[in-house]
């Protein structure tokens, strides 16, 4: 069987017909492991497949932009807009290198169902759309959820509770944070990532979590979300939008707000962040610059913003995402990207205190915020050991555990009298994505059948220690009505995935290697 | 010889030139040359005890290593499956010394790999490693110094600049990158390694040279007409052998370590199974703090073990070539 | 004199570049500097004949060991030559210099060093042959251990040199020099570091080196008692030259050059009841790199004659007896060269130089 | 009473295979202003006996007998801090190989004063300058070169700084071992006359060792011959010279070339000294005299004195009567080196 | 040759030597499988937004034109920005480098110190057992990967006995005052404590071993001899004379050793999450950060080619031998 060699294995790499392309064991522990027994199981199946561990950057590559691998897992995050993300993923136009749809699937009626279910301006309607969409993903399997990963929040239940995830940052998000309650005296929240973060530029870092958890807390958006997914304007700098037209949304902005450098906070601002961002052709920003046009202040207190087509649900997919920029910091900097911030000025609930690099990152409360925090400072410290990180927890040294870590430590620890942990589930996964431009992956029933022969159940048992979901469906529970349970069911078992293969013609000869079909 | 004919006086006017029955073969001498010291060598070497233990626990390591296949219990990469279910792997088994009823000496990983087995294959890894990077530094140092030595001039000019060179790449950093670019496989790591590692040899073996060439038996050589291969491989060679054996153990040694280091920071080989990925996977999973010490503990004593002895043969050698130090 | 002159060194030089890197080099041609020498040897000439051993002494560092390498092509030299049967060892094909290869050989000072530590005796012995693809290896080996008196030959073939003692090692030096048959050795201090006890032994082998071979011999030591008694003709040199040459006797018993005079009185003699005048030398031997002008031994002089010794180089040409070749201006040429003419030469130069640089009183005239 | 009174001296080192006696039952007397050469093969303990009488044998020797009287004093018997007292101030050395007895990374100057500080803690700066150059004006240096590194002297200028350290605490006894053997003849002869001259000035005394005859008979007063850790023969350097009764001492003489007379052959003493883990008994050199006897072989030969010798040879009384042209013939001593070579070994 | 002259030409080798070592970086770098911006972009990057990336980072340009800029920056010690952060690099290394250095310098001074010493009592002690007893600790020292002995010090004295903390140059929160005062801060010296030991345990091997060989060579000479005639102490001719000649080699080691040490610091880094320019150095090349792991590294081969420069003149004076040629 597979992996079955330090002795057999050349140190090559893979030499198989198929590649599994995998992280290396240092990056993600687990889903190294997962995705070797994954690949045990297709050798099984009869599959030639070979694993190639990979460092994250070629990985990346490899699977993105040269599309040379055969099957490719990691996490993926749905954020707060499914179809947005899914016509990013699985839109025919996007098959071109490192444009999004690295799988290589086409299929004309998606494109249009999508396109449609963006365009739509009513959310029942849109509700509708996203479950025709559902079910034919779930049917074609272009992708495939292993396991749902939940998010958690773990904690020290002495210094801090009441946790309230939201849909897409989960315990770190806005919502989390202005609703934690601190206890036993304790004022600061301490939280840790085992990497430093790179940058302090809102508009130049790169999309990671350990980002966008302090730039969300650096600045306001025009909306914010509460747990339910839905726009607030009680938590949001918007206190009330409008839909003027297809193309047109207008903002009503509190007046009364100011930046954490004491100046006012004005509709100028708001109008001056969309635009500049989007002249900018700011690269983070760039699929929501798509559908910028210009902003314009209406009067002091109100902003429209003209799309340049229309996108229906602007608050989620637009106006939750662009964060709000002092113009005054801002309106001479050239090449926003690439600015070199070392203090950044915003208007959130927290404000920069000190980033010591590699080491530690600090904010303070902003007491002038409309949705204040209930701790004084926020810091993260840098701790790349793993096992270091629970003794301080444990012993109060760090009173949160951001990065959501899922191993056997949390298993161990989670039942400490000390430690408290909130689980959700999160529209996050561990995917399963066959390169359908390599033959016969193209070919539907093969697909449902190495489908079939993951172990979904033992990896979350057993590498996961059964705190995630086994994966059924690509828009998870967590995005509530949009999502639905009516889709294609997969078994797990090799006797499914056999007889499905057999249906399909599929051989095995005397070595019992799979062979595809003769005749297409 | 114009000259002998003259005089007429030569004590060997009376030898037939052309009769050669009794002739010793060249090569036969040139091999029991090699052989002789050698064997000089290794009957010093073995007089000092800490040298005797250290070359048992290499060759003992040599033996696990050649009869990995037969010792390891398991096939080291393979996922212990429980019997019934089929795909359901043991769980972090505890090992059978503790008195635990799993049937693995020594336990398993968190991935369900066979612990004691991954250590007798990592044997392999590890003199795999520490054999050639020790060889070949050890062969391309020599070469290159015993030439520039000899030579000198504008050849050791350029190669002992290659040497400054080198000497300006940091060692673990320049390992990192290049297997970075290269791909983390075990070739690469030793290639690695090799490529910054002959750069003391190297420096060691030219001073050597520099000094041999003058020594009056080169000379002598010289005088009687010899090339310059003749002097490399029989005047200059033989005699830096000691040094090129020293930093040849010496070599296995650091190339161990450095393997060890490169695996911890995750650029080892993940398809092979070595001391380092051991330690690392062990760290991955946090073992020390479940107290998992069967699997932390053994790789580095392994490690520890094959680099003390690599040390002390090569100080060994170290005190019978310098007899000041004796 | 009979014509049996086997080699002729005719005005032989060689310098050595003082060592410098290749960034040195590059700043020294950028700045235009020049590159500084060792005048190791600086001008000897002498012919070496047939069957006759030729003493070369003189102080540590004078160049002795650099002439003797170069006699074997241990160096190439500077300038001047080498003339082996009547061919220019410069302009000699590879054939006949690997005919002269096998006809000069060496034999060195330090009997630990100068044989390989990693070889047998036999291997050793018969390396020279090897190199020049001569046939009846063993038997010629034997018969040259033989002739060294390594008795009986066999009993050495595999033994290595640590396992022998000093006298017993430089016979087998001899022994490798002798194997090929060579016409001439340079014998470079070849007892000096062996024990007392053991040098006569060695030494009796070199004398019946010459008997029985008809070999010429370079013998070079700062032994003059040594020299005195295995020696047909001597050459004393200072600083690279040579002084004063002439049949051994007649150097030791009748010195002419203030140097050699020196350098004869300085020597010990084992016997308390001879009473030495001693005259000691003063001073050291002089800078090899920034040679002075005039005559090198100037400043160490008792005889110092001014002018004249400062600013001309004394010839080597015979004076005051028919054999023996001096560089000295107190005594009167036999040759008929008049260094005053030189000077005043040279004093001439000198002023026209200056009045063609007035302001430049710094320029000194170079010495060669 | 003698300034130097070594009795049956045995100085032994440790080795692998057992004590090597390099220095077996040596007896001498030194007076006061007398010089005394010790010369003798190498390997003979000749090294050892000067390191053992200024007591820095290093950690393998031991004195395993005998005395080393020193004004009036054993040396063996005194403790460590009175020992080192001693040094330098009664008895200093000049180093068998002075290119390499000065410390290189110290300057002549700092080395010079280390030793004056040592032993006369009191004295100022100023004074132990003036030591230091008064000595270099003595050895015939330059004393504004105290302040080079060695390295920076040729190797005869160093012999005379080592000539300068030595001297300047005026010790009553300086041992100079081979003072002179690295040196070519100019230097040698400038170095030895220098040491003459300065001991007359001083009139210390002095144990010059060495293996070269002539430098005995141009320094010495009297001479000890040793051959194997042992004494063969000890007298005033005329007597020895002119007329030795043991036979080493003929063969050592004669081995000698001398630049005054060519008509000598020199002859060579054939074979090697005996082993000194395990020696033969009889007479040491047996083995390698021409003229050995059964006896010889057997028994250890006592003192003979004759003509104001001492002479450890059986044979000593004979020598003048029926051995000595025996003796002085070259053919008498290259035959056994032939037939030892023959013989084989 | 003066010292002058000395220190022009091995400046001149210097500069020749780093670009060499940046050319080859160069290209290095370049040959990496993978794309620099694949860290860099967000997943919703659009391709134009991509290549705009690219544009502006200079990686559209052709090889040649990429190392002209490279050099000319190069020149100037301007290794340009972070693809991650925008940061210059300078600032990067400004932030790194001196923890680095903190923590190696400290643990390297102690070790030579230490390591010194006992080579020189076991040198001078041949044969007895402490020198026995030393030599086997140092082989032992050495022969343990630090980061190995590094974990096993945190497990039982970090995470089990409680008394050393568990990462990172000071308590968690602390942070935001100026490197000298966090330098000198008791707080400082508690978390550089153990990191510093594990360091200096295997450091300390290599000078003892060298000090003790290099002594017993030392104490063969004949000068050492005299010094004993010379009826100097014992503890004088230890300390003054065998030990500081002994000394000699240990200055070229030390060079070498340092620069390993340096160059290796990446891994104690790892293991007490020390934020030095090693881990930076291995962030960057994990994730094509090129400026920054061109940055890094020159540094790291500038402080190597820099201590050997130093360690030739330190070897000038303390051996008057040395002449500059
Ligand atoms: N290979 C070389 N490179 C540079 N200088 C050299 C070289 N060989 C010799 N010299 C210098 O040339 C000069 C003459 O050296 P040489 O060895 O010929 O002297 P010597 O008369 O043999 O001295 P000694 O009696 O000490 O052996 C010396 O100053 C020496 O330093
Ligand atoms: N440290 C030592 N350990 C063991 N044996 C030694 C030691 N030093 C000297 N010997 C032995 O003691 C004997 C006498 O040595 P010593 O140095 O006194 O001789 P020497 O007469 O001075 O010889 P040379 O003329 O070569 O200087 C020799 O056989 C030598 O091998
Ligand atoms: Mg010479
Ligand atoms: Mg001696």
């Amino acid at each position: 069987a597979g992996g079955g060699g330090g002795d057999t294995s050349d140190g090559a790499g893979s030499e198989g017909a198929y590649t599994y392309v995998n992280n290396a064991q240092s990056y993600n522990p687990p889903r190294h492991d997962a995705i070797n027994v994954i690949a045990d199981q297709f050798s099984e199946l009869g599959l030639d497949v070979g694993v190639d561990v990979l460092e994250w950057g070629t990985l990346f590559s490899r699977v993105s932009e040269e599309y040379d691998y055969s099957f490719a897992t990691w996490h993926t995050f749905f954020v707060s807009e499914p179809v947005t993300e899914l016509n990013n993923l699985f839109n025919s136009a996007n098959t071109d290198p490192g444009q999004g749809n690295y799988s290589g699937y086409e299929n004309p009626d998606l494109d249009e169902m999508m396109a449609n279910y963006l365009a739509e301006p009513d959310e029942n309607t849109r509700i509708e759309q996203c479950h025709e969409i559902q079910r034919l993903l779930m049917d074609e399997v272009p992708m495939m959820p292993i396991t749902q990963m939940p998010q958690a929040a773990i904690y020290n239940s002495n210094q801090v509770g009441n946790w309230q995830a939201d849909l897409a940052n989960g315990f770190n998000s806005y919502w989390t944070m202005i609703n934690l309650e601190m206890k036993g005296g304790e004022n600061t929240l301490k939280g840790y990532w085992p990497e430093t973060l790179s940058t302090m530029n809102v508009l130049g870092h790169n999309d990671e979590s350990k980002h966008v958890y302090q730039f969300n807390m650096l600045y306001d958006f025009l909306v914010q979300l509460n747990n339910e997914a839905g726009p607030d304007p009680e938590v949001s700098l918007a206190t009330d939008w409008e839909r003027v037209d297809e193309t047109t949304m207008e903002y009503t902005i509190r007046t009364d707000h100011s930046w954490h450098d004491g100046e006012d906070l004005t509709a100028e601002d708001v109008a001056f962040s969309y635009n500049y961002i989007s002249e900018n052709e700011v690269p983070l920003y760039s699929t929501q610059s798509e559908y910028i046009d210009t902003a314009e202040v209406v009067d002091q207190e109100t902003v429209r913003i003209n799309m340049a087509e229309p996108l229906g649900p602007f608050n989620l997919g637009v106006a939750n995402l662009i964060p709000i920029i002092p113009e005054h910091m801002w309106a001479d900097r050239e090449n926003p990207s690439q600015q070199n911030i070392q203090e950044p000025v915003g208007s959130g609930p927290m404000m920069f205190e000190y980033w010591e690099q590699g080491s530690e990152f600090a904010m303070t409360r902003f007491d002038e915020h409309f949705a204040p925090v209930s701790f004084e400072r926020r810091f993260w410290r840098v701790i790349p050991e793993a096992s270091t990180v629970w003794e301080n927890l444990i012993n109060g040294d760090l009173n949160y555990e951001p990065f959501g870590r899922i191993d056997r430590s949390l298993d161990q620890n989670q039942d400490n009298e000390n430690i408290g942990t909130t689980f959700q589930t999160a529209p996050t996964f561990w995917m399963f994505t066959p390169n359908e431009r390599q033959e016969p992956l193209g070919d539907k029933q093969l697909r449902k059948a190495l489908v079939e022969a993951i172990p979904r159940t033992p990896i979350v048992d057993q590498i996961l220690f059964g705190f995630p979901e086994t994966g059924s469906n690509i828009v998870s529970s967590a995005f509530g009505d949009l999502h639905t349970e009516d889709v294609t069911e997969y078994e797990e078992s090799q006797e499914a995935a056999r007889s499905r293969l057999e249906e399909a013609g599929y051989t095995w000869d005397d070595n019992d290697t799979l062979q595809a079909p003769s005749d297409d | 010889m114009a000259q002998e004919e003259q005089t007429g006086r030569s004590i060997f006017t009376d030898l037939d030139d052309s009769s050669s029955s009794k002739e010793i073969s060249k090569w036969q001498r040139t091999a029991r040359l090699w052989r002789e010291t050698l064997r000089d060598h290794w009957g010093k070497l073995t007089d000092e005890l800490s040298v005797k233990l250290s070359l048992i626990t290499v060759a003992a390591f040599v033996l696990i290593a050649i009869f990995a296949p037969f010792i390891a219990t398991h096939p080291p990469l393979q996922r212990q499956y429980q019997s019934d279910a089929g795909i359901i792997m043991d769980k972090w088994a505890e090992p059978a010394i503790l008195g635990a009823d799993t049937g693995y000496i020594l336990g398993t990983t968190a991935e369900g790999f066979d612990i004691f087995s991954q250590l007798v294959y990592g044997t392999r890894a590890a003199l795999m490693v520490g054999l050639i990077a020790a060889v070949f530094t050890a062969g391309i140092g020599t070469l290159v110094g015993l030439i520039a030595g000899y030579y000198g001039g504008k050849v050791d000019d350029a190669l002992m600049r290659l040497v400054d060179f080198l000497y300006g790449m940091p060692l673990l950093p320049t390992v990192i990158v290049l297997v970075a670019v290269l791909g983390p496989n075990l070739w690469n790591i030793i290639f690695a390694l090799i490529v910054l590692q002959w750069r003391s040899t190297a420096r060691v073996i030219r001073s050597q040279a520099l000094s041999l060439r003058e020594r009056p038996f080169v000379k002598a050589a010289e005088v009687a007409g010899a090339g310059d291969w003749h002097i490399i491989s029989r005047h200059l060679a033989p005699n830096v052998l000691p040094m090129t054996f020293l930093y040849g153990s010496f070599g296995i040694a650091w190339a161990i370590l450095a393997e060890a280091g490169v695996s911890f920071i995750g650029l080892g080989d993940p398809n092979t199974v070595s001391w380092g990925t051991m330690l690392q996977a062990s760290r991955a999973y946090s073992a020390l703090e479940f107290g998992a010490w069967w699997w932390f503990v053994p790789p580095g004593i392994c490690i520890g073990l094959l680099v003390i002895s690599g040390f002390l043969i090569g100080r060994g050698y170290e005190e019978i070539t310098n007899p000041k130090l004796q | 004199m009979k014509n049996d002159v086997l080699l002729e060194v005719d005005d032989l030089k060689k310098h050595f570049k003082v060592n410098q890197g290749w960034i040195a080099s590059l700043m020294q041609s950028v700045s235009g500097g020049e590159p500084e020498y060792v005048h190791a040897v600086d001008g000897v000439s002498f012919n070496l004949h047939a069957g006759e051993t030729l003493g070369l002494a003189g102080e540590s560092g004078c160049g002795k060991t650099t002439t003797g390498m170069s006699l074997v092509k241990l160096h190439e030299p500077t300038a001047g030559d080498i003339v082996y049967n009547d061919k220019e060892l410069s302009k000699a094909t590879d054939a006949e210099l690997k005919e002269f290869r096998q006809n000069a050989q060496m034999i060195f000072q330090d009997p630990f060093e100068s044989l390989n530590p990693r070889m047998t005796v036999y291997d050793i012995v018969a390396e020279p042959l090897r190199i020049h693809d001569i046939r009846n290896e063993t038997a010629r080996v034997q018969r040259a251990l033989e002739f060294a008196e390594l008795l009986p030959a066999e009993q050495y073939f595999d033994q290595y040199p640590h396992e022998l003692s000093g006298g017993q090692r430089q016979r087998i030096a001899i022994a490798r020099a002798l194997v090929l048959d060579p016409d001439f050795i340079v014998a470079d201090e070849p007892v000096s570091m062996l024990d007392v006890s053991l040098r006569a032994g060695v030494l009796s082998l070199l004398d019946r080196m010459t008997d029985e071979f008809g070999l010429s011999v370079v013998y070079i030591s700062h032994d003059l008692s040594l020299l005195r008694h295995m020696c047909d003709r001597l050459a004393i040199m200072y600083m690279g030259k040579i002084v004063e040459k002439g049949p051994t006797d007649q150097i030791i018993e009748n010195p002419q050059h203030p140097y050699t005079q020196a350098l004869i009185n300085a020597v010990p003699v084992p016997d308390p009841d001879v009473g030495r005048e001693r005259v000691e030398l003063q001073g050291e031997v002089g800078d090899v790199i920034d040679i002075p002008t005039g005559c090198r031994f100037k400043a160490r002089c008792p005889e110092y004659i001014g002018d004249v010794c400062d600013k001309v180089v004394p010839p080597l040409e015979q004076k005051v007896n028919a054999e023996q070749d001096i560089a000295c201006h107190i005594y009167e040429s036999a040759e008929g060269y008049d260094p005053y003419e030189q000077l005043a030469d040279e004093r001439q130069e000198r002023n026209v130089d200056a009045s063609d640089t007035s302001d430049d009183t710094e320029s000194v005239s170079a010495d060669d | 009473m003698s300034l130097l009174e070594v009795n049956d001296l045995e100085v032994y080192y440790e080795t692998e295979d057992g004590p090597a006696q390099a220095v077996d039952g040596v007896s001498f007397e030194l007076e006061e202003g007398e010089n005394l050469g010790i010369v003798g093969e190498s390997g003979c303990g000749k090294t050892t006996l000067a390191k053992a009488i200024i007591g820095i044998l290093p950690d393998a020797g031991y004195i395993n007998d005998g005395s080393i009287g020193f004004k009036g004093d054993d040396l063996t018997e005194l403790s460590g801090p009175e020992r080192r007292r001693l040094k330098w101030e009664e008895i200093s050395m000049i180093a068998q190989s002075a290119m390499n007895s000065l410390d290189p990374v110290y300057t002549i100057r700092e080395q010079i004063v280390e030793a004056v500080e040592t032993h006369r803690p009191g004295t100022g700066r100023i004074e132990s300058d003036q030591m230091v150059t008064e000595m270099f004006e003595l050895v015939g240096l330059d004393p504004d070169r105290a302040d080079d590194y060695p390295h920076q002297f040729s190797g005869g200028m160093r012999q005379r700084a080592m000539i300068a350290m030595a001297l300047v605490l005026e010790p009553s006894l300086m041992l100079a071992d081979e003072p002179t053997t690295a040196l070519d003849v100019i230097m040698q002869d400038q170095i030895l006359k220098r040491i003459n001259s300065i001991q007359e000035e001083i009139n210390s005394s002095m144990l010059v060792i060495t293996h070269d005859v002539s430098v005995v008979a141009e320094t010495c007063d009297r001479v000890l011959v040793m051959y194997a850790g042992k004494v063969a023969e000890e007298g005033p350097v005329e007597e020895i010279f002119n007329q030795p009764y043991h036979p080493y001492t003929i063969g050592l003489k004669r081995a000698f070339p001398n630049i005054r007379m060519t008509d000598q052959d020199l002859l060579s003493i054939s074979g090697y000294p005996p082993e000194l883990v395990d020696p033969p008994q009889g007479c040491r050199f047996a083995e390698r005299c021409p003229m050995a006897t059964e006896r010889c072989r057997e028994e250890e030969p006592e003192a003979h004195y004759v003509n104001g010798l001492r002479s450890y040879c059986h044979y000593t009384d004979d020598i003048d009567t029926e051995l000595r042209p025996y003796a002085d013939d070259a053919r008498t001593w290259n035959q056994t080196a032939a037939a030892q070579n023959m013989g084989g070994d | 040759m003066g010292k002058a002259n000395f220190i022009i030409r091995r400046t001149i080798q210097l500069v020749v030597t780093l670009w060499a070592v940046g050319t080859v970086l160069f290209g290095l770098f370049r040959l990496m499988p993978g794309d620099p911006t694949s860290y860099v972009v967000s997943s919703q990057m659009t391709q134009e937004a991509r290549q705009q990336l690219i544009a502006s980072y200079g990686l559209d340009q052709p090889l040649h034109i990429q190392y002209i800029k490279f050099l000319e920056n190069l020149i100037v010690l301007e290794f340009g920005q972070s693809f991650h952060s925008n940061e210059p690099v300078t600032d990067i290394i400004v932030t790194y480098l001196p923890n680095t250095l903190v923590l190696m310098l400290t643990a390297f001074i102690a070790a030579y110190l230490i390591g010194i010493t006992l080579g020189v009592l076991s040198g001078w002690y041949r044969g007895s057992r402490f020198e026995r007893s030393t030599v086997i600790t140092a082989l032992v020292a050495r022969s343990v990967p630090t980061f190995y002995v590094g974990l096993i010090v945190l497990w039982i004295f970090g995470a089990g006995l409680g008394v050393i903390p568990m990462s990172g140059m000071s308590d968690l929160g602390t942070g935001g005052g100026s490197f000298l005062e966090m330098m000198f801060s008791l707080d400082f010296l508690h978390h550089l404590l153990a990191p510093a030991l594990v360091l200096g345990f295997y450091f300390m091997g290599y000078p003892l071993l060298i000090m003790r060989s290099s002594m017993l060579e030392v104490l063969s000479e004949d000068f050492i001899d005299v010094c004993r005639a010379k009826g100097l102490k014992e503890r004088t001719i230890m300390f003054k004379h065998a030990a500081r000649n002994a000394l000699l080699p240990i200055v070229t080691a030390a060079a070498i050793a340092l620069g390993y040490a340096v160059g290796g610091s990446v891994l104690i880094e790892t293991v007490f999450a020390w934020p030095g320019i090693g881990r930076e150095m291995v962030r960057a090349v994990l994730r094509r950060d090129f400026p920054v792991a061109q940055g890094t590294f020159m540094v790291l081969a500038t402080t190597i080619i820099f201590l050997n420069f130093v360690a030739d003149l330190a070897y000038g004076y303390l051996d008057p031998r040395v002449t500059y040629d």
